[in-house]
């Protein structure tokens, strides 16, 4: 196959020669208007771009909760978001993506099958037939996927530095392939949720982040803290994270991946109103983020006397997650509003968590399980289009949902292989346990650091 | 005066600073090391093929102290380092002939 | 709001009926054709798109900083980068985007007032008044708010390891709100610089660059020299850098983004014409850095019998701040001669800085403000439309400008709330004094090295 | 020149004019039809688009490999991969584009000269013309480039920790500027490998990973081992990397990076069919990688007992080169089987080297030679228009001639000016005896650490 | 010939080097130490919880030297790590038995 | 019971601890250090400006001996050490007091 510069001429001609001829006489029924195609290329390109955003995400995950946990849990904290991305791309081809959109009906899911990509040239030749969807299968595909991995990302970060690897993908498996599918097909599958509520969740805060955020809250609860971090006087005894450095890339690769998230759920990009809804999405996506993080960092100086990096990474985050139920009907000054409270809610439950016991190594039922709360109960006030009792009856359904299967699920994977490390592979760490290889070997305690 | 030397498990060393402190014995000085004894380092693999970690993380203790305190500060080190498995340590007392404080210059008994 | 395949279907069969009517009779005044959308999209996406690049940038110079500094200051390195990021995204809107857009006439400075984005749905229809802008307005804010970003990012590295978080941050208010607003206006806004003396900065060399390095200089030389960094010999002490890879990775990072911040300078992609030049600022962005790149390489070869690496990578940043002015016009090999000439002036300007005992300790000055200066110069020399007259004007008058602002403002900051922390703090590191989270607590001197 | 929201306005409209007038009676001849343009405008995009995609690659080889050697040698193996990258742009432009893609007939090689970029304005007239190129020809070279510069990227991480900094770039020049594009000109530029063998590589398993494998693997034979690691009784000493977090975001680097590196080898997206099959393409590359990294996941636990973090990021990596070769036409399940075998190959032919003394530091040659062998081969499966004996051909064309090549150019290296360091100097690290600068001078044995 | 172990802050090192340079003490091996006593570690909040660091980054310098330089030496090190804040550190001298250069393999004052 | 400290170059611990072994010595306690002596340190440029490394680095091993096994472990040590090259390091003896297993409460000859 040639790729010179001439080689696409050829093509180029002969697509155009079809184009031309197809607006003529004889082929004209098979020819798809370019018009047609334009807005085809449009929306595909916006979740091939928005998507690719979203899969670095996996990246940014993977980055934070490296850098928030000790050195020697470090290679196994990368290698549960390698693994975890890879298995939701599985899982969600295998049966979630059928489970979650087809034949949802107004019902509580759809049907696990495997999804089938359709041919190029079929799909494109389809595009004038009548009731023809205006984007590539494939994108949909993709798009959708990704923000099935972020769900299984929560989680992870949570349950770090004590939780065995195999339960943890085992759990993996089942939230990317049943769980997260099920709770998105009463919403975004045009289940009952949407149907009979009017549920509002534009890009997750509640069905990826609340969905991830109480899937880790359950998890947290089964296993409990640990090792050393709760004094048996109620005293809490920090664990500090290995690398600042590493959680700062992936605050801004999560960021950055945000406008993805938040802006490819507009699903179109196809008309001046689609990329302008799009434009401002960026906008007040951005605008949550800043707030949720300069909210922090004011709040730790006040109350701490100095700034807590981790706690403003945390609010950055926090606003995003906040901004993530509605980040287009929002004025700019509102975005800065719900990001701020986003940061607020950190300052709040981080410690809040500590004080029930509740070990979340890096935050991450604040951030994505309170902040995806308040940011979907929030949305009736800027989005006349959605009311705080379908708002109250997502969450809760959501919530009960989630937590529950969850909580069935880890008790019967702790019962049978067992969830947690022994005592002495989580003092020596969990990457000589289990992982075999050291994140940082010539370092610290490394063992070629002699 | 003495100098007492204490090799131990890493996570034992909040234990011996509370157990030191708690006979009054305050001022220590520590680092990180490596050790090789009975306790057999383990076997890894790494792409493929297999290694031996000879040496283990251990922390190392040097509590200067009087002779009057000395066995009382040994005591109290070994029971807060013990955890009864192999590789838990040893503890080395060598003699002291001089010390002295940097910042006063006061020495020996005054200098600790 | 349901998402499945066929939600969008609805959707795309509404618009394209929209549209087919609309091009018939009864609402054919409404209607906008699809072409003049089309176009929209087009300039909006190269927003989004190049946006999201120079967005990302904030990562790069986050990373670059952490790497070139001393581990017990890169959590404050870290958080001075997320923190001006979120100011500048909330003072860019609050007043900075206006005083440097609207009502500048041919003036000094337009007017400090909030930005607010219009409703996605009104900006579509406003598209077929005469007179309407062909991109959407938050797509512009967005882009636009990310080089005032970039400015900020700059004067962080300058002036690392000594200065105190909040007096830097009041300083990135009045950068980010009032001082590249204002020099913005001249030139962007249609200002003074713009229409008196044709001033041309393609993508802003001197107008974020210089601007950046000028409030960077007047910062270092109120602040003084780390500690310990000149003998009073006039010896110079190195004090190297924590950790090249997270340096190189910002490098790599900041020259991702520089394909943004160059190419969405040509501000609209609607055009066969338009995106050509697009792609030639690519390769010629490119073509700057990689010659920056090697001829630092080379010269650092020779003149040290070393290659130093955050030489190189410094020469490929000047070599793109070099090509920033005028990225179209030249050809390629113009591109790569304006590009090594910045890795010369690294290689000329960062010994030179310490024989003048100012201490810019990324190479902040060299690569920013001096590289800055060279490019601007050197834009008549490819683009006939600029002059050498008018360039120096606009180089001499940021300069001034900003330099004095600066300065005035440096010096009210250190003699109110003081700028500098204290001896003992510095020695201490930023990190425990002002943060309170350490960076790598396992490793080196960290607190939970033992 | 302005910048402002309404300086757009006036070109937009002018160019509104111009299009509507063009389609009138005087400028006809001379104005190119939107439609046109447009076509023109989305090809551009997807070789601008996919190609910084690419680009990042060279971030993600860099991190990759600076994670995989020990930290004495992370700043040489960082300089080694921003010079590459930086030569690999110049070489490309000099003399590599032309010899690869102009007048190659369907010979054996093109025209070694300069490469010049065409004027946008002219560029964009000349679409008008019979047999235009329907992208801008820069975007065509940008996205070329970086593919010879992955080329590159590929053999600096087999030969890390004893090469010479100056021998490995001269070898990288003549790869880049001569032994790539003779190679790529043969099937890419329509040369014999094409047109007489029907050679199906899509996006270059063979022309661009098998090119850097058989290189790597003819310099790994003239370089030798690394000191220690094999001992004279066989035994193989392995040499654990410094830093798995870096290897990790390495690897989602390159991961994300692979979208545009097999996407954007479509050429185009100028058509529904295009674009949808640039998604079908992105999925069956995820697939592949996500399969690759659960192959080896199992794998590795099932064999060593614990997994090994290295063995998943290499088996992601084997994924997505096996699906290169051929990312569009395969089936979901196909492309999952495809990349699956990647993982195996890795976990066959590492140990499997390591028995053959050869010593490849990051696993370059299991990873870009063996599977982009497989992947190569495999095509007939799943895209009927190649044959088993045209991918033969091709397969052993090029690597009998790039292991050729590269054997001589290596031996006249070594020859002349050597190309290892001294025993002293390659026990001391590279970084002190040729960079000068430390990666991490604060930690394990670094000059700053006391 | 006695053993030299000085305890100092970090970033007196460089004086302490020099110092000992001066009277014609070259030979010192050094490391990265945490130290306890009467300085107290500091309170830090880490997400909202408090703790302790109890110990403090020091450097341990270790010096063989003959009787005749002791005094010298120990004045040059005292002398030159003195910051006069709590913390400065301890020297402690040992008695050296035997030492032993491993290039030649000369032994006590020729070792030096 | 004597304690041995030897500063070793990095790349000869392996032999050193093989050269133990050999002669039946298993326990001992390694760590990194930086070392400054006759070897001189390299001037590095950095940024345009030189610098000079004084400290370079080494290994300290420490191992707790008897009497009778001093000689032959002074010489596995020094022999295994030795390359000849300057900066080959050095070794000391110390006198040992008292020698305790942490795990057994052991002392002396049966501590080790
Ligand atoms: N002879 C020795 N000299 C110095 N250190 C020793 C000696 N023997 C043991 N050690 C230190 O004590 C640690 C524990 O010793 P080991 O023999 O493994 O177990 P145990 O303390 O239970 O006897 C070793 O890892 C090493 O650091
Ligand atoms: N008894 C001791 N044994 C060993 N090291 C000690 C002892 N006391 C103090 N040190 C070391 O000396 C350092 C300084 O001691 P400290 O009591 O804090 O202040 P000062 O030196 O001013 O008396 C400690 O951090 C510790 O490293
Ligand atoms: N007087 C000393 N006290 C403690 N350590 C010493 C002394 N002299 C040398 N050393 C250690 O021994 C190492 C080697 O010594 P040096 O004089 O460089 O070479 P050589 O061992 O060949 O005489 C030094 O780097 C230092 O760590």
């Amino acid at each position: 196959m040639t790729r010179n510069p001439f080689r696409y001429f050829g093509a180029a001609l002969a697509a155009t020669t079809v184009l031309v001829v197809g607006s003529g006489v004889a082929m004209a029924e098979e020819a798809v208007p370019f018009d047609t195609q334009v807005r085809f290329i449009f929306n595909t390109l916006n979740f091939l771009l928005m998507g690719f955003l979203v899969m670095w995400m996996a990246a940014g995950f993977a980055m934070l909760e490296a850098g928030l946990v000790r050195s020697k849990n470090v290679s196994m904290q990368l290698t549960k978001n390698v693994a975890l991305y890879s298995i939701a791309g599985i899982m969600f081809w295998l049966i979630g993506y059928n489970l979650m959109y087809t034949g949802v009906g107004d019902g509580y899911f759809g049907t696990p099958m495997p999804v089938s990509i359709p041919d190029p040239a079929a799909e494109a030749k389809g595009l004038s037939a009548e009731g023809a969807t205006m984007y590539a299968a494939a994108s949909d595909w993709f798009f959708q996927m990704v923000f099935c991995a972020t769900t299984a990302s929560i989680v992870s970060g949570t349950l770090a530095e004590r939780i065995k690897l195999w339960p943890f993908l085992l759990f993996t498996v089942v939230l990317t392939g049943v769980i997260y599918p099920i709770v998105g097909s009463w919403e975004w599958g045009g289940g009952w949720l949407d149907k009979e509520y009017g549920f509002s969740d534009f890009a997750g805060s509640t069905l990826v982040h609340s969905t991830g955020g109480w899937a880790a809250l359950a998890g947290a609860l089964v296993l409990g803290p640990r090792l050393g971090k709760y004094g048996k006087d109620g005293s809490v005894h920090p664990i500090p994270g290995s690398n600042m450095a590493l959680a700062t890339l992936g605050t801004f690769i999560l960021w950055l991946g945000w406008f993805g998230f938040n802006g490819g759920s507009q699903l179109a990009m196809d008309s001046a109103e689609n990329v302008s809804a799009i434009a401002r999405i960026f906008v007040n996506t951005n605008a949550a983020a800043a707030a949720g993080a300069v909210t922090a960092l004011i709040l730790t100086q006040l109350v701490y006397r100095k700034v807590d990096i981790t706690m403003v990474l945390n609010g950055a985050l926090a606003g995003l997650v906040s901004i993530t139920a509605e980040p287009l009907a929002p004025s700019l000054p509102w975005a800065v509003f719900v990001g701020a409270i986003g940061g607020v809610i950190v300052m709040v439950v981080v410690p809040l968590l500590d004080k029930l016991k509740i070990d979340d190594v890096v935050g991450a039922i604040p951030v994505h399980l309170i902040a995806g709360i308040w940011g979907t109960m929030i949305v009736p006030a800027s989005n006349s289009g959605a009311s705080f009792l379908g708002q109250f009856v997502g969450v809760v359904a959501v919530g009960v949902f989630v937590f529950t299967v969850s909580l069935v699920i880890w008790f019967i994977l702790k019962a049978t292989i067992g969830i947690r490390v022994s005592e002495e592979e989580e003092i020596m760490g969990l990457d000589a346990a289990e992982i075999g290889v050291e994140a940082y070997p010539e370092f610290g305690k490394g063992s070629q650091a002699i | 005066m003495k100098y007492i030397i204490a090799i131990i498990k890493p996570h034992r060393l909040e234990h011996v600073r509370e157990a030191l402190a708690a006979i009054g014995i305050e001022g220590m000085t520590v680092s990180e090391v490596k050790g090789h004894g009975r306790q057999k380092g383990h076997t890894e693999v790494y792409r493929g093929a297999e290694y031996v970690v000879n040496f283990l993380p251990k922390v190392k203790i040097e509590v200067a102290t009087t002779e009057d305190m000395l066995d009382k500060a040994l005591d109290a080190i070994r029971e807060a380092a013990q955890t009864g498995q192999i590789g838990d340590g040893k503890i080395f007392v060598l003699p002291i002939e001089k010390t002295i404080r940097v910042r006063t210059g006061e020495t020996d008994h005054d200098a600790l």
